[in-house]
């Protein structure tokens, strides 16, 4: 990595460039006045969902790869607590999207994303899943972006991305539930709290 | 010394006092019922991060470690996302026995806590009968996972069910054999009699080789009567997705999470009772001043630290083993573990007759 | 009561199931299919009738999309078809292109590309291991297995500069040339795939449930192998000679010591003993050229338009999954006039039906893992 | 004899899962050789190969000069479109010749795959490859890319 790329700061990298709450909710927050209160029930919720994020085990191609590579000892989304790799829609909370949807997997994929529970995230990995990627202009059976199939939370560009990309995608997905922001409002620039 | 028995028959004493009988009894009843849901809850958080932290390092990884201290909240994390999520019950499915289900297998497991004696002279209920108990409810527990498998109109599910039931019918038999091998050298099926019995040494050295031999045999039933891998045919990921519990969802599914590893707990502690002596401290024979030191140290860690070798040895072989199939995994009963059992028993009964254990 | 899904619905109907017989999807999303197979199986208790492997959830008009680019780019989109032996379907094209222009590809070019390419198979052998364990149900090998992937990994990013997909060779030669670490990590790799070799065996092979889940399971007959058209490991498991290596060598693959695997048993114990003697072959390879890297260019002049004279090409190379060809057809332009690949995953899982029928689930899973689809290779 | 065959393959059998149980026990106390990295902790220690292809970047000097003189080999070498340059014209001050220059050199990350094709085309060395992989974002459109800086121009002397 070069110098200059060096010079952004962790938080800076992510889409929303600020430091949310990371803290064990629960905790108790003095007044000014000394009153004090405990963190609210939102909190607690969405810390709880943001660090259990158990991905569907679904890959369609090359990025399915990378995404093993992430689940696997060097890289380890385990310490997140994301390993409980649920191979059916029911228990998953977070589709990764790794790979290229095509015509005829896209029905399948929007009954996936209906068979999960609410709530549930979709991560779109890779060109492919973004945008159709390397097959956006000269095939004719390649869905342009999943966002026309499910609606998705979290971009990752690359081809495919690295597994620390991957991981960089997974802290912006628990940065987004911990805000408790909805997609729409994050496009329209509202900054999370 | 500190000792439950003494906190409890002190409870006793003092809610005799202030309410009378009958209402210290109800009293006393919603106290236990409280302290078995407090400790289920418990040790399935502390079962399912251990499971992850072991599974970890075998794997060459780290595991949870960034939620709370080392991770120590993940499973927390875990529950609290489970109880909220949504629950659905899927079209198609029988409403009422698809929702039952999950309760059942945890009603089961709570059922076995009772006869547990967690310390010295601590216990839910001290039954004369207690062995006999424990193989008659540990038995129920299929039914929950057959009415899981077919209420939930899934082909998967169905599957995994009817080999859950074909291999929990088998496997009881070989399991019960193998506890009968401690019964036959006790005399007795009271749990509390045979945790007495291994005063002077535990039954797995005492007991000459037969009893390892069943040991071997209890802890591989065990194993599969609890659908753990390799025996997890019932769940079996790679084959039949989910297995019995493909539609369950949010907190149905996450019960029977829980009662899987409290009936991991549940069967160690028995094995752990019936050939480790439970609560009693290591006793050596003779050797006055060792067995002194050992009497130091609290009973309900000797308890606990028994049950968890166990536990970790069945989670050991589920993180090193490759899954059976369902043919063999019926061979293996009935054509290696059945006759073994059986014969291992002809021999503990005759080292019985004979008194030719220590 | 058991209502079939929506997705068997949509396919077409591939005659009734009999009395009692239970249809189920596996796929397309299922743990054990390795991407977006799907399944049809007909299933009596947990026995298997028959197997209808529906394709098409990937199908991606690869071959019709090659045709809209030039020589140049058109290798690009071959790493994505195979991916785990990216470089290897890339070294077809590139050799494909070249006998075209017919240009001469310098001996360093070539070396560093059989290097790459043994390279190339280790880690998708690696990455197989690992999950056919996984799919009977043991998961440590997984992790086990991606700690050497990782190291190959590493090398590939050094030079290649990405990790899966890399597009390193061009018509002519290699883009860049080698890193100065390459050899020395190689080094490196093969003292610690020399010091873990022995723990897939005792972890996996000797493992008493793993050989009786694998022995006798999906026997394939030499004949039925010839017939069905199955390449690579898939073949030489049942004892037929079908190393491209050997049997058509290209590159610098003539002048090298190493021996085609063979094994007769032609059950999925045999094609899991094949591709772990693979691996060792593989490494015996890359000890041979790793210290006698020539020096000289790395990439021949080419033109900056390609253009290949009109007529067919052909050629075959020896994935890790068996043979890959490559027709082109010129009619003289900067873009084949039509390129068709033949994949060897294709004609391996024609096969499946053939292997697996009477046994059960359980058979279908463990040899379905010995046949290591790549399922973007057979849809493409 | 058959007995003897029993015991000899219950024997064996057991011997194998030993030695798989002997293996996984020994990762499981030597914690030495746990390989994770920890990715978002280790980012100041992070060394990628500077191969490592991540995104196409368009260097600029201090004077706010890049080197691209908008010939758009790059975007003709790219095999999916995900290089668009928009070229205008300038006027030399001195000469008062027209000059053609890059207006806007687009860049889609969410098409780009990463093969490097471009930067090989380029005669001048404008774009080069980044290794640089953070780049998820929430919205798709913020993918697309300006990589030539707003009031930059072309160096002197690159034709």
């Amino acid at each position: 990595m070069s110098k200059n790329d060096k010079q952004k700061s962790f938080l800076e990298t992510f889409p929303t460039g600020k430091e949310t709450e990371s803290v064990f909710p629960g905790t108790i927050h003095e007044l000014p006045g000394g009153g004090i209160v405990t963190s609210k029930l939102d909190d607690v919720i969405n810390w709880a969902r943001s660090n259990s994020l158990w991905p569907l085990t679904f890959a369609t191609s090359c990025c399915g790869i990378e995404y093993m590579a992430v689940a696997g000892a060097k890289y380890d989304f385990s310490r997140f607590g994301f390993e409980v790799a649920r191979a059916t829609p029911r228990q998953a909370d977070v589709i990764i999207i790794a790979g290229t949807i095509v015509n005829k997997m896209a029905p399948v994929l929007k009954r996936l994303y209906d068979q999960m529970a609410d709530p549930k995230y979709v991560i779109a990995m890779g060109a492919c899943a973004i945008s159709g990627g390397p097959f956006f202009y000269n095939t004719y059976s390649v869905v342009k972006g999943a966002d026309h199939v499910v609606p998705v939370d979290v971009y990752i560009p690359g081809c495919p991305p690295r597994p620390e990309a991957l991981l960089h995608a997974l802290i912006a997905l628990q940065q987004k539930i911990k805000s408790g922001m909805t997609r729409e409002q994050i496009r329209e620039g509202k900054d999370i709290v | 010394m500190w000792s439950f028995s003494e906190i409890a028959k002190n409870i006793d004493l003092w809610l005799n006092d202030l309410v009378g009988s009958t209402w210290a009894l109800v009293l006393e009843m919603v106290i236990a019922g409280v302290a078995v849901i407090g400790l289920f809850a418990a040790l399935g958080l502390v079962l399912v991060i251990m499971e992850r932290k072991v599974a970890a390092w075998i794997q060459i990884r780290l595991g949870p470690n960034r939620v709370g201290p080392k991770g120590m909240f993940q499973s927390m994390a875990d529950t609290v996302k489970l109880l909220v999520k949504e629950g659905m019950t899927p079209d198609g499915a029988d409403r009422l026995l698809f929702n039952v289900a999950p309760f059942i297998a945890m009603i089961v497991a709570m059922l076995l806590m009772a006869p547990i004696a967690f310390a010295k002279d601590f216990q839910l209920w001290d039954m004369n009968i207690g062995v006999l108990y424990i193989t008659a409810v540990s038995s129920l527990s299929v039914i929950g996972i057959l009415m899981a498998g077919w209420a939930s109109n899934n082909k998967y599910s169905l599957l995994g069910a009817m080999r859950s039931g074909a291999q929990i019918v088998s496997y009881e038999l070989s399991g019960g054999l193998a506890i009968l091998a401690v019964v036959v050298l006790t005399g007795s099926i009271s749990l509390t009699d045979i945790i007495k019995a291994q005063e002077n040494g535990w039954w797995i050295f005492k007991g000459h080789i037969p009893v390892i031999i069943a040991f071997i045999i209890y802890i591989i039933a065990v194993t599969a009567e609890t659908n753990r891998a390799p025996f997890d045919l019932a769940e079996a990921e790679s084959e039949l997705t989910a297995g019995f519990h493909t539609e369950y969802s949010g907190m149905k599914f996450a019960l029977f999470f829980l009662a899987e590893y409290i009936n991991v707990f549940i069967v160690c502690a028995i094995g752990a009772t019936l050939f480790f002596g439970g609560w009693m401290p290591l006793h050596i024979g003779n050797w006055q001043a060792f067995n002194h030191i050992m009497d130091y140290i609290p009973s309900s860690v000797w308890f606990f630290g028994k049950t968890f070798f166990l536990i970790f040895l069945i989670m050991w072989f589920r993180w090193t083993f490759p899954r059976l199939r369902i043919d063999q995994l019926l061979n293996l009963e009935w054509k290696y573990l059945l006759p073994i059992s059986m014969i291992n028993l002809l021999l503990v009964t005759l080292i019985a007759i004979l008194g030719w254990h220590f | 009561m058991y209502r079939e899904t929506e997705i068997i619905k949509d396919a077409p109907q591939f005659g009734e199931p009999g009395f009692g017989d239970l249809v189920i999807n596996v796929g397309p999303q299922h743990p054990a299919t390795h991407g977006v197979l799907h399944l049809i199986i007909t299933l009596n208790g947990e026995t298997i009738k028959d197997i209808k492997p529906n394709l098409g959830y990937i199908h991606r008009s690869i071959e019709k999309m090659c045709e809209s680019l030039t020589y140049r780019q058109f290798i690009y989109v071959t790493s994505r078809m195979d991916y785990l032996s990216a470089h290897i379907n890339n070294h077809a094209c590139a050799l494909v292109v070249e006998k075209g222009l017919q240009v001469e590809v310098p001996e360093r070019a070539q070396v560093i590309r059989v290097l790459f390419d043994e390279l190339t198979r280790i880690a998708s052998h690696e990455l197989w291991w690992g999950a056919m364990a996984m799919d009977l149900g043991a998961f440590t090998p997984f992790f086990h297995s991606f700690r050497e992937r990782e190291t190959i990994n590493v090398i590939m990013e050094e030079t290649c500069g990405a990790r899966l997909t890399m597009n390193y060779y061009v018509p002519g030669g290699v883009m860049w040339d080698l890193h100065p670490d390459f050899q020395k990590r190689v080094k490196d790799f093969i003292t610690l795939y020399k010091k873990k070799i022995h723990e897939y065996d005792e972890l996996v092979t000797g493992n008493i449930i793993f050989q009786n889940r694998m022995k006798g399971i999906g026997y394939i007959s030499p004949e039925d192998v010839i017939s069905y058209g199955c390449t690579g490991p898939v073949a030489r498991g049942s004892g037929v000679h079908s190393d491209i290596r050997k049997v058509s060598p290209y590159s610098i693959y003539s002048k090298l010591d190493f021996d085609e695997v063979l094994e007769t048993g032609g059950d999925s114990f045999a094609r899991y003993v094949v591709r772990i003697k693979e691996m060792h072959q593989s490494i015996k390879i890359i000890e041979q050229l790793i210290d006698n890297i020539p020096e000289g260019d790395f990439q021949a002049k080419t033109k900056a338009v390609l253009k290949l004279p009109k007529g067919e090409y052909y050629q075959s190379v020896e994935t890790a999954r068996g043979e890959l060809g490559v027709y082109i057809v010129s009619e003289g332009g900067t873009t084949p006039y039509r390129i068709k690949f033949r994949s060897p995953g294709f004609s391996n899982l024609s096969a499946l039906n053939h292997m697996i029928k009477g046994g059960k689930i359980g058979d279908l899973i463990a040899a379905m893992g010995t046949l290591d689809l790549v399922i973007p290779d057979i849809d493409r | 004899m058959f007995i003897k065959d029993y015991i000899k393959d219950i024997a064996s059998a057991l011997k194998s899962l030993a030695t798989g149980m002997k293996m996984t026990g020994y990762y499981f106390t030597h914690h030495k050789e746990i390989i994770t990295e920890q990715y978002p902790d280790n980012r100041d220690t992070l060394v990628l190969a500077e191969r490592f292809k991540g995104e196409v970047v368009m260097p600029h000097d201090e004077n706010n000069e890049h080197a691209c003189t908008g010939c758009t080999s790059c975007e003709l070498a790219c095999p999916n479109g995900s290089i668009k340059i928009i070229t205008k014209f300038d006027v030399d001050a001195e000469t008062g010749k027209r000059k053609k220059a890059i207006d806007t050199w687009v860049y889609h990350l969410d098409l780009c795959t990463m093969c490097g094709l471009c930067v090989e085309a380029c005669p001048t060395n404008a774009i080069k490859m980044a290794p640089t992989f953070e780049h998820s974002v929430f919205d798709r459109n913020k993918l697309v890319k300006k990589l030539n800086e707003d009031g930059s121009k072309v160096r002197a002397g690159v034709e």
